[in-house]
């Protein structure tokens, strides 16, 4: 039973880095800003979540899984919120695409 | 009183203007706040003269760990006979200070910033743990900062700002020479710490000194690190009891920790008199070269103070530990305290009154205000040394037994002292301005005549207050004073000879002088050059 | 693995010192010193972790407040910079002389580091005795509410000042103004939401770290900075400024007599002589736990009149 | 001398670097916190070794040699003073940036005292 529950949570935790992995290839592969940061928000959170719970089934159930567990309620929440900030006062302070300012050179 | 009642009271020194402060600060402004505050304090002085009477008469060292843990697990507060006198002459010039500004409404901030000041001055005097130290001075500098800006209409934020800046880098450095000691010594008291030491190598401790006597240096405002303390001094914004305050005391608590820290490291085996002698001088002649180029009478006191500070740390680092220039130079920190006291007030009132600070539009004092005019004509002259003053006994201690280049140096610096005081008396006489009379404000005269008398009274005293204060006996013999007497009424005609001739009128190098002034990375560059320097001088030729 | 984590930390102060613009530079300060409350933390002292974290949080939200407008323009102090030296042979000056003088006092430091193995005088006494001397299990928070509880009373007295001062040396004089500007961006109702749920947390974070500093990692300091941002968030995120601040700041200071009073009654008198033993343990327990509180209570304050200033005044 | 205190000392050092190059008194601020950082790091570094745990009596004896594994408790509780103190100074010296900023419109250390010059010139003349 105890290698059964680490050979589950070492599998969660290869696909977590798995996951984040492919957040830090979308960050070199997209080029403008907004794209960005719609990948690294999404596979952060996932990501994360992933390995936390690897990390919670090796611990079964104990109080260090128990605050793992409140860890990724707090994650599942302030992570979209982040990014949504993060977008919001992107685009209030007037934040263009790079695309954007090409055609502008055109224009002038 | 039983040492058991004592060893508690040490605690109470610090603790207690603490909370007189905050209640004086959250009782907002009424009319009882001055009376309170007067009545606070002078029983603060009743108690630190009551300690400093038990530890000069039982001649032992009061230690009380607070909270009764011992086995230097806590903090121990250390009343010697050294740091008991600091004590005394703090609570006795925050006393002055306060019949002082008695008349003049404060708000409660002014109330709470200057009990705030003189707990923290207290706890550094008593204090015998080296981080406790550093939280104290901390505390000083931010008071000392507000209240060099207290006033809002003409303060100027620069002065401020530098003065800071540049305290909290400094500190930085003293943090780090506490973090080598706790390593190598594992505890942070002073006095477990000077024991420990004995055992280590003394190349070990060339690091930690350099770094602690760079943030002494420039408690000290020695010569590169200086140019912090006339802004802080002369500043615009701040009331003149707290410029009185500041040159008085607050550059003593520099030199307090210079004694304290060269003990430590003293039996450690770094003997660090030499490089202190050669910076004393060189501060000494600089303080009095920038002194004789001011014009603004408050920067001429500050820049004064520079060069009486470099002549303390001149007595303090030439003769043996006991001998009498040590002797010395402990008195001339009194003295200084005193009549520097005395000048700034009067400054203060001068200031006030005619509206400026340029000590060449100022003339008649003599006329307006006979009372201050004599007591800062009794300062003055106790600045020079004139025989039967206090200046003088400090002076013929601090040049007795050097040899005959120190002394060369010695009398060049009392000549420069001379020549300052001459352009500062100049503002006494002269046509009488047409200024409506002011109202005369018994406190603050009273204040500064009993400071000036003082000042007279300890000249001839010398030998009693000496005694009293530090528990040295000593010995003036008449043929080497009388000798001292003659060459100072020389110096004096040659002082007045140079005035008359070369100053009254300013030169283009004056001018230079007296407009040249560090920028902030100068003096971030001062700081790195002293440390490199303390540490070459110590580290190659020990 | 400390090692790894202290060269990053490295090189982000390295990045600190090559920015052009000031606002990434203060946003590579934030990340430098979070990274070091992480190695703290490796390091062993998780208490400093915490204090460190929160005030590398407060610090960067005071720069960002009051530096607000040096951002915008484009590097107005690189335009005043090239005004003053526009000679190149000055860069000399500007980079090489203090290059050349910090390597060499770098050069001089290294060469007299002392050799002195460590002395564990001090740790092993507080290791033995600090929990039967002051009690609790937190050895750190016995020490700086017991053993050195001198310091702690002058640390407090400190953020008092720091209070007095920040109100005193601004431009505006002490006015409590009512409403400060509202922040020109309005706050949609995705962020007001989330903040609405994550703000009681930290609250609940800060009264767990006050309630038992004795016993855990944590304390007065630390669990005051967490209950502070529960305030800072009403005044950045929901704009709303009407707590009393004139009330907060006379709070804050009858709270600092209660601790100073309360010190010196309990430890200089030898309060715990006069317990009987059996009954020792809980009147330490329970200093602890009200030292805890108010100076808990005390930097709550403290915080949330300093950033009122910042934001509702010293913004505009 | 472990790693950690080098790079402490690194870090301190850089800290003094920037001060000494930049003009901008932001960034001296900004300069003065970082080498407060660096200092915290030194004290904490001393007598370290890989692994070490909180001296919480709870984390302790799951240790076996308490002298070497168990992290020193001083230095935390001096560095935690050592913290506020530089959030108290850094808050101050933001204010009384401002307040220079708006009186002298400059962010330069010598323009400011050029500037501050010129303000004691006319209260001279004023007063």
């Amino acid at each position: 039973m105890e290698n059964l529950l680490h050979i589950i949570s070492n599998i969660f935790i290869v696909v977590g880095t798995f996951f984040i992995l492919i957040g830090v290839i979308a960050i070199f592969k997209f080029k403008d800003f907004f794209s960005r940061i719609l990948s690294t928000s999404k596979i952060d959170t996932v990501g994360a979540i992933t390995i936390l719970s690897g990390l919670a089934i090796r611990h079964g159930i104990s109080w260090f899984s128990a605050k793992t567990i409140l860890l990724m309620i707090l994650i599942l929440i302030i992570n979209p919120l982040k990014s949504h900030t993060l977008l919001r006062y992107a685009v209030i302070s007037g934040h263009k695409n790079k695309k954007a300012k090409g055609n502008k050179e055109v224009a002038k | 009183m039983t040492n058991q009642y004592i060893e508690n009271l040490l605690f109470y020194f610090v603790v207690s203007p603490v909370i007189i402060a905050v209640i004086l600060y959250l009782s907002g402004a009424n009319r009882f706040t001055r009376i309170v505050a007067l009545l606070a304090q002078s029983t603060l002085f009743y108690f630190t003269l009551q300690n400093f009477l038990y530890v000069s008469h039982t001649n032992n060292v009061i230690s009380s760990p607070v909270g009764g843990y011992y086995g230097f697990m806590g903090i121990v507060l250390v009343a010697d006979m050294l740091s008991s006198m600091f004590i005394m002459l703090t609570a006795f010039i925050f006393l002055i200070a306060t019949f002082y500004s008695f008349s003049a409404n404060h708000s409660p901030l002014f109330w709470l910033l200057k009990f705030l000041w003189q707990a923290s001055l207290i706890g550094i005097f008593l204090s015998g743990d080296f981080f406790n130290i550093f939280v104290l001075t901390e505390i000083a500098t931010i008071v000392v900062t507000v209240l060099i800006m207290y006033e809002r209409k003409n303060r100027n934020m620069y002065d401020g700002m530098i003065y800071l800046v540049i305290s909290t880098i400094i500190v930085n450095f003293f943090v780090f020479g506490v973090g080598y000691l706790y390593r190598m010594t594992g505890t942070l008291d002073i006095s477990l710490v000077s024991e420990r030491v004995r055992y280590l190598y003394t190349s070990d401790l060339i690091l930690p000194y350099a770094l602690i006597m760079t943030f002494v240096g420039l408690k000290c405002a020695l010569m590169p690190m200086y140019s912090w303390l006339p802004k802080a001094h002369g500043s615009k914004g701040a009331p003149s009891s707290v410029s009185a305050i500041l040159s008085g005391l607050h550059i003593k608590s520099g030199l307090y920790l210079f004694l304290r820290f060269s003990d430590v490291f003293q039996n450690g085996g770094i003997d660090g008199s030499q490089i202190f002698l050669v910076l004393g001088i060189i501060t000494a002649l600089a303080g009095v070269i920038f002194a004789v180029s001011q014009t603004d009478i408050k920067l001429m006191l500050a820049y004064s103070t520079i060069a009486q500070v470099g002549l303390i740390l001149v007595g303090l680092s030439i003769g043996d530990i006991d001998g009498y220039n040590y002797v010395g130079g402990l008195f001339h920190i009194a003295n200084h305290a005193i009549f520097k006291a005395c000048l700034f007030l009067g400054a203060g009132i001068i200031s006030h009154y005619y509206h400026t600070r340029e000590s060449t539009q100022i003339r008649g004092v003599f006329f307006e205000m006979p009372a201050i005019s004599i007591a800062m004509i009794l300062a003055l002259l106790g600045i020079i040394g004139t025989p039967l003053f206090n200046g003088s006994i400090s002076k013929y201690f601090l040049m007795s037994g050097t040899g005959w280049d120190t002394n060369i140096i010695l009398n060049i610096v009392n000549l420069g002292t001379i020549i300052i005081c001459i352009k500062f008396s100049a503002i006494f006489f002269g046509k009488k301005p047409n200024i409506r009379k002011k109202p005369l404000d018994i406190m603050s005269h009273g204040v500064i005549l009993l400071l000036g008398v003082m000042c007279f009274l300890m000249g001839i005293l010398g030998i009693q207050t000496i005694n009293f204060l530090f528990g040295y006996s000593v010995y003036v013999n008449i043929a080497g004073y009388t000798e001292k007497a003659i060459i100072f009424f020389v110096s004096l005609m040659a002082g007045y000879v140079i005035y008359k001739a070369f100053l009254t009128k300013e030169g283009p190098a004056m001018k230079w002088i007296r407009t040249s002034e560090m920028g902030f990375r100068g003096m971030c560059f001062s700081m790195v050059a002293f440390f490199a320097f303390i540490l070459i001088a110590v580290g190659f030729y020990n | 693995m400390t090692t790894t984590i202290m060269s990053f930390w490295l090189f982000c102060n390295i990045f600190v010192l090559f920015q052009k613009k000031l606002l990434s530079m203060i946003l590579w300060l934030f990340l430098s010193s979070i990274i070091a409350s992480l190695g703290f933390l490796f390091l062993g002292s998780p208490d400093v972790a915490m204090a460190e974290a929160t005030a590398s949080a407060f610090v960067t939200i005071i720069f960002i407040v009051c530096f607000e407008n040096f951002f915008g323009i484009k590097n107005l102090q690189n335009f005043i910079e090239e005004e003053n030296s526009k000679t190149r042979e000055n860069i000399f000056k500007k980079i090489i002389l203090p290059a050349f003088v910090v390597l060499c006092t770098f050069a001089l430091f290294m060469n007299f580091l002392p050799q002195a193995p460590q002395d564990t005088y001090l740790k092993n006494l507080y290791i033995l005795r600090a929990s039967t001397d002051v009690g609790g299990q937190n050895v750190v928070g016995a020490i700086y509410l017991g053993y050195r509880v001198y310091d702690t009373i002058f640390e407090a007295l400190l953020l008092l000042i720091a209070v007095v001062a920040v109100v005193h040396l601004s431009h505006f004089d002490g006015v409590y103004k009512k409403d400060g500007k509202q922040s020109e961006v309005k706050n949609n109702a995705i962020s007001l939401f989330t903040v609405r749920i994550v703000a009681p947390i930290t609250v609940l974070f800060g009264i767990y770290l006050i309630a038992n500093g004795a016993i855990t990692a944590g304390g007065g300091f630390q669990g005051g900075l967490a209950v502070a941002s529960f305030f800072i968030c009403r005044f950045l995120i929901f704009d709303i400024y009407d707590i009393p601040i004139k009330k907060v700041n006379k709070l804050e200071d009858t709270i600092f007599v209660a601790v100073v009073i309360m010190a010196s009654l309990m430890v200089f008198h030898g309060f715990f002589g006069e317990i009987p033993p059996n009954y020792l343990p809980i009147a330490q327990n329970i200093y602890l736990f009200i030292m805890n509180l108010l100076i808990g209570i005390k930097v709550a304050c403290g915080f949330t009149i300093l950033l009122y200033r910042y934001v509702a005044i010293e913004r505009n | 001398m472990n790693s950690i205190e080098l790079i402490s000392i690194i870090v301190f050092f850089l800290g003094l670097y920037g001060l000494l190059t930049n003009r901008n008194i932001v960034k001296t601020i900004v300069f003065a916190s970082m080498m407060e950082v660096g200092i915290i790091m030194f004290w904490l570094s001393i007598g370290f070794t890989e692994g070490m745990v909180a001296p919480i009596v709870a984390s302790m004896f799951e240790v076996d040699n308490y002298q070497v594994y168990i992290s020193d408790p001083l230095p935390q509780a001096l560095m935690i003073t050592a913290i506020v103190i530089g959030i108290s100074i850094t808050a101050i010296k933001t204010i009384m940036f401002i307040t220079l900023y708006r009186k002298f419109k400059t962010t330069d250390w010598d323009i400011a005292k050029i500037k501050s010059k010129e303000v004691s010139k006319e209260a001279i003349q004023k007063g």
